[in-house]
């Protein structure tokens, strides 16, 4: 695959749409949850961690990516999950808590699992990697295609799991990127304050790993980077750490005003998605007419999704009481 | 940070002139004495210093006592629970955060298996004086992974201390005990009782006048919130306030129930346990962590191995039924030890019912 | 490896035609079998290609099945276990060895928030089908770090299918059933029991007659090992074997005590518990693991949630007295459930003798 | 300190009296353990890891430090313990399970304590360095001087720990030294087969750490290597990884035959005392008299600990029931 044209629309289009479904989780999660904040009130309970900013690196690393190819990722999944392609509706309708959600409402936004795009996150910092590493063993013993993919914050890559999982996949070999998302913050903790090292590409070198590093939160760059990390893991060449700078736009998660992000850092948290719509207007990749009909399309699709899920039944008590085993 | 711009997760302040104060709010003071009258006390964990920890009891300690005493840490678990151990055998006094008590998969051999270990280990010769302050519980759609109690995990480890306050004044007076002790003191609070913001309504129950100086509550006492004649509800956390619902509930039917907050499951006042259901001889165990192998068990056993007479029906549990907590709404209240289960359960009992209400 | 430099963790081999084995060779002809017929099972662990684990589970595999098959791994429990729950999410059925239970608190997220949840919070999407094998237990002075059960650490928490066979019969028949499952099994082996080599003479009644071919032990059922009438001792893994010891010697002194092997943990065959407590009247539970928050506990509220009035006696537990498991052989065999403490216990509980004999 | 012919003496000596004790401990652990071998049986049951052909590696670096700084090790503490001045007769007691014993026997060969001389042990893999990064924060908030050395083996670098507390002496600037013991095997797992880099020790930059790598288990290079890291650890520049190459002579642990080190692996068991007293005796710091009446003194006083230990009663049961918690 190259950067064609077709994948640059469509990868402003997958940024865009997961742009949408946050804007609109946003506006649902705030009901009933002012004048009084609690986690639990409204139609959309629980920590709520959206994508803002983040976009570039889902659309970026899943452009470069095919269907056989296993996701795993953590308490952000959102524009991992679009990008994938999971589907909207059941998507929405699991952030829901709807018996028509991904896991009829038993897992909720932190645990998004779609097995038919091989996509899958949870909420345990790094926890991810293994599993990803261990899905790219496991197609690998059973000689089918498919690559592992985890994706991670810069904060979690001080979790011993990091360590031990890059550390496997190098002894092993296996076909495998981690892509570690360098929003600068884990909660309110600026990278420079938990992390001795200033790049955690470098640290593929003691891994026998390939190490990438890609500023400037652009889809373009992410997206090259990517491909040459699928491209060494298709042919044998071993595992990758891909760290994307980004930004987080919002504070952690909903309802943190992120007031501690002051002074120069503000500097840094620049909204990706009209910077690439420009760059894609003015290389004439897009109009101004076709964007705009585009951003339109996409809207419509995340309202009714959005439509989907609050229509959609709550799940039986009963359900909770089934899916711990599988018989 | 302006009002305005208040983070969730700071405590909502009471009325100004007011002693009544939120656990969360009462647990700090404790902290803030402590550190102010003992310069080995410190903390550590996440996202602590400017923000003061998910719970608030951090808050402005980052502040006043600068970050050398308020120590922010990478999401390394086991390596910042292992640098607290060995601060504490140095003779430091550290407060650690784990802000959600699910976290402790990725550090519970530092704890169960060094700290807890050590005294015994070395014949007496290191003590590991160390606070893990901790989140527990659900009931606001956090899901499988942010939600648990895991009170017997901790329990069940010899070598740790494990407390639960349910109420402001039990919160500061422990804290004081749980820095003090010699041991490391697991200091469990749950989530929706401990009056952080981000947990909306306070649970008045929880609420309490508290002293303004330190002041301790000694561990492994229960405490009977509420005195009864009929059936013992004996609970854990924020299952105790559920358990006063249920009582005021039951006292319409003309139940009367007796709601013992265990406090301290190690150690455990098993004497006390044994008082009340003695008096009452029925017993209901409310606890927000997981059925089999827990707490539960453990205090109907604790009956039993001293006098199984006492009993006049069979003790019933109300728990998490060994299933991962759902995030949708009507799935988790399904499986909460809420007051509507627990009271049908007091009701079960009373009319020994032995085949309803069990899970 | 030549007979004279057999490293000591190889299991002796039994008369040569015979098919009493040992549990750990029976246990090994199940995965075996598996291995052979079943191209998606595989092992993986440290130390394992080359010399079978610590148990000699995986003896000679290495050799059979090739370094892709029984793959060793660097000392990362996190890393192996996300990896091998993966591969069980893609359809693979991973083995993997922790040689020593004690190892769990470094890699308990990826078990008991992971493997052991993603079914459910998945809502059945992914199966986890994956078993854990690991060794469990004391008395061979090896000390605090070495010598845990920890049962019931793993048996509380959701998701996780815990059983610990005692006999080579059970061990191969639960094996397959452990390989057939669609879950996380762990699969616990006090190596007292096991048979593996390092731990000296052969545990007699955990012998068995192993049939040749493949064969499955349903979990979830009680094994009642002897019959009796007078007192019911319920008990796990090495516990069973004393308690057996316990049986012969009251029946000495007239005491009829039914030895009942729980077998499997989770699923807990709570009727066949309180079958035999129900014929008995008496009950004693043996297990060596931890006293407070475990087995014991959550087997005698069993039998109280369900009718109190069985029992003509308090229930008596022998455990391990919430203290970590010490170096020195006197020290060591105070504490744990042998058969002395088992039997003293028994003839407390029928002598209604409620002040003597608890721990 | 520099490397005068006292502190080299002194290091013959302590591997003399380290390889003593490990050969004594030997003898008593095969007693009743044939012919059939059950860790649990004789005067002497558990696991054993003796440390021959470690030597070096805990003489040199104990040469280096000062009474205030503070160790802890794993499963395989004897050299370290015998370099740092543990009480020979109580160690010797412990390993006996005997009340007199460091611990009063509740502890063993693998949870070896000595406060007075700032040691610790214990059984988890790399369990150990959190503590000793611990103590090193210790002394700093109390102002009081002393390091923290933890010592690990090769394998143990491939637990999660080693990566987070790394990072965290990194981040806080502690003065710590994590010495790993590269003997090449963990149990049977030779390094190539369980670690992605060669050495460990050019993993410090990753963690704002300097690295050292001593090759040939040479005390005298140990030694030289260890006071560059404490005077560095001691004048605020921060941590060390320093790797040591040495040699595990035996088995894993006592009863494991070894069988498993063969070929070009076997060269690189060679036992290091006898070279180092040819050295010594070749640069005229001892002669073959005194080199023998020191080794003879030494044994002696082994002799006499293994004595006080057989003789030393054992602890009453009641003792399992006290120390697990303070009062
Ligand atoms: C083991 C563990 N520790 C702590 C947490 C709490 N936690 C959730 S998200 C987060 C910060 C993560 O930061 P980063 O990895 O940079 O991801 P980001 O939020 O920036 O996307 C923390 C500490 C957790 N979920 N798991
Ligand atoms: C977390 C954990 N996993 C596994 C073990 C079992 N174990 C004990 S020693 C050892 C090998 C250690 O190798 P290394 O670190 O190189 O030290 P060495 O034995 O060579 O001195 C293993 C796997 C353990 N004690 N702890
Ligand atoms: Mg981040
Ligand atoms: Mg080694």
């Amino acid at each position: 695959m190259s950067l064609t044209s077709d994948v640059r629309r469509k990868m402003y289009e997958v940024m865009v749409r997961s742009r949408a479904f946050d804007d609109r989780l946003t506006e649902q999660y705030w009901i009933d949850k002012k004048p009084i904040f609690a986690f639990g009130a409204g139609p959309l309970p629980g920590e709520l961690h959206t994508s803002h900013g983040q976009e570039p690196v889902g659309a970026g690393v899943c452009a470069a990516l095919l269907a056989d190819d296993m996701i795993t990722t953590g308490h952000r999944p959102h524009h991992i999950a679009v990008a994938r392609g999971v589907d909207l509706k059941s998507l929405t309708a699991e952030i829901f808590g709807r018996k028509t959600g991904l896991s009829g409402g038993r897992g909720g936004h932190m645990h998004i699992y779609d097995k038919r795009v091989n996509f899958s996150s949870s909420g345990i910092i790094a926890e991810g990697l293994g599993p990803a590493a261990g899905m790219a063993l496991a197609r690998k013993m059973q000689g089918k295609p498919g690559i592992g993919i985890s994706f991670i914050g810069e904060g979690a890559v001080n979790q011993g799991a990091f360590h031990e999982v890059m550390n496997i996949v190098g002894v092993f070999k296996l076909p495998f990127i981690c892509v570690i998302e360098d929003n600068k913050y884990a909660v309110t903790t600026h990278k420079s304050a938990s992390t001795a090292t200033e790049r955690n590409s470098d640290r593929a070198t003691c891994y026998g790993m390939t190490g990438e590093f890609v500023s400037g939160n652009d889809p373009d760059l992410i997206y090259a980077a990517a491909e040459r990390a699928v491209t060494r893991a298709r042919t044998g060449g071993g595992g990758t750490i891909l760290e994307v700078e980004t930004a987080r736009l919002l504070g952690h998660f909903m309802g943190d005003p992120g007031g501690y992000i002051t002074g120069e850092r503000k500097l840094y948290q620049v909204d990706p998605i009209p910077i690439y719509r420009r760059r894609l207007i003015d290389e004439n990749i897009l109009t101004e007419a076709t964007a705009s009909a585009l951003e339109l399309a996409v809207n419509t699709e995340v309202n009714e999704a959005m439509r989907f899920a609050a229509e959609s039944p709550f799940p039986d008590p009963i359900d909770a009481l089934n899916c711990t085993f599988a018989d | 940070m302006s009002t305005k711009e208040a983070a969730p997760w700071e405590s909502p302040t009471l009325a100004n002139a007011s002693r009544t104060l939120t656990m969360c709010r009462a647990q700090r003071e404790a902290v803030e004495w402590e550190m102010t009258n003992d310069p080995n006390v410190f903390m550590v964990g996440e996202d602590i210093s400017g923000f003061g920890g998910v719970f608030g009891t951090a808050d402005g300690l980052g502040a006043k006592f600068g970050l050398d005493r308020v120590i922010d840490m990478p999401i390394s678990e086991t390596g910042f629970m292992g640098l607290a151990a060995g601060a504490a055998m140095e003779g430091m006094r550290p407060i650690v955060e784990l802000a959600y008590v699910d976290f402790i998969g990725v550090c519970f051999n530092a704890l169960a298996n060094f700290a807890a270990k050590t005294h015994f280990m070395s014949g007496g010769q290191f003590k590991v004086p160390m606070v893990l302050l901790t989140g527990t519980g659900a009931g606001y759609s956090n899901a499988a992974q942010h939600s648990q109690c895991m009170h017997a995990t901790l329990a069940h480890m010899p070598g740790i201390k494990v407390v639960s306050p349910t109420n402001a004044y039990d919160a500061k007076g422990m804290m004081h005990t749980a820095i003090r002790d010699d041991n490391l003191v697991v200091f469990m609070v749950h989530k929706g009782a401990s009056g952080v913001g981000f947990m909306g309504p306070l649970v008045k129950t929880s609420l309490a006048d508290v002293p303004q100086g330190d002041y301790t509550v000694p561990f492994g006492k229960v405490k009977v919130y509420r005195e009864g004649t009929d059936v013992s509800i004996v609970a854990v956390g924020l299952a105790v306030h559920h358990a006063l619902q249920a009582a005021e509930e039951l006292a319409k039917d003309g139940i009367s129930a007796e709601v013992v907050d265990l406090r301290s499951l190690v150690p455990l006042d098993r004497d006390g346990i044994m008082e009340s259901v003695a008096k009452t001889g029925r017993l209901v165990v409310a606890d927000e962590d997981y059925l089999s192998y827990g707490v539960s068990g453990e205090v109907i056993a604790t009956v039993v191995e001293r006098d199984p007479t006492v009993l006049k029906a069979p003790a019933r549990r109300v728990c998490v039924p060994d299933v991962s907590i759902p995030f949708s709404r009507p799935l988790e209240y399904s499986i909460l030890p809420v007051a509507s289960r627990i009271a049908d359960a007091a009701r079960a009992v009373m009319s020994n019912d032995r085949g309803k209400g069990r899970v």
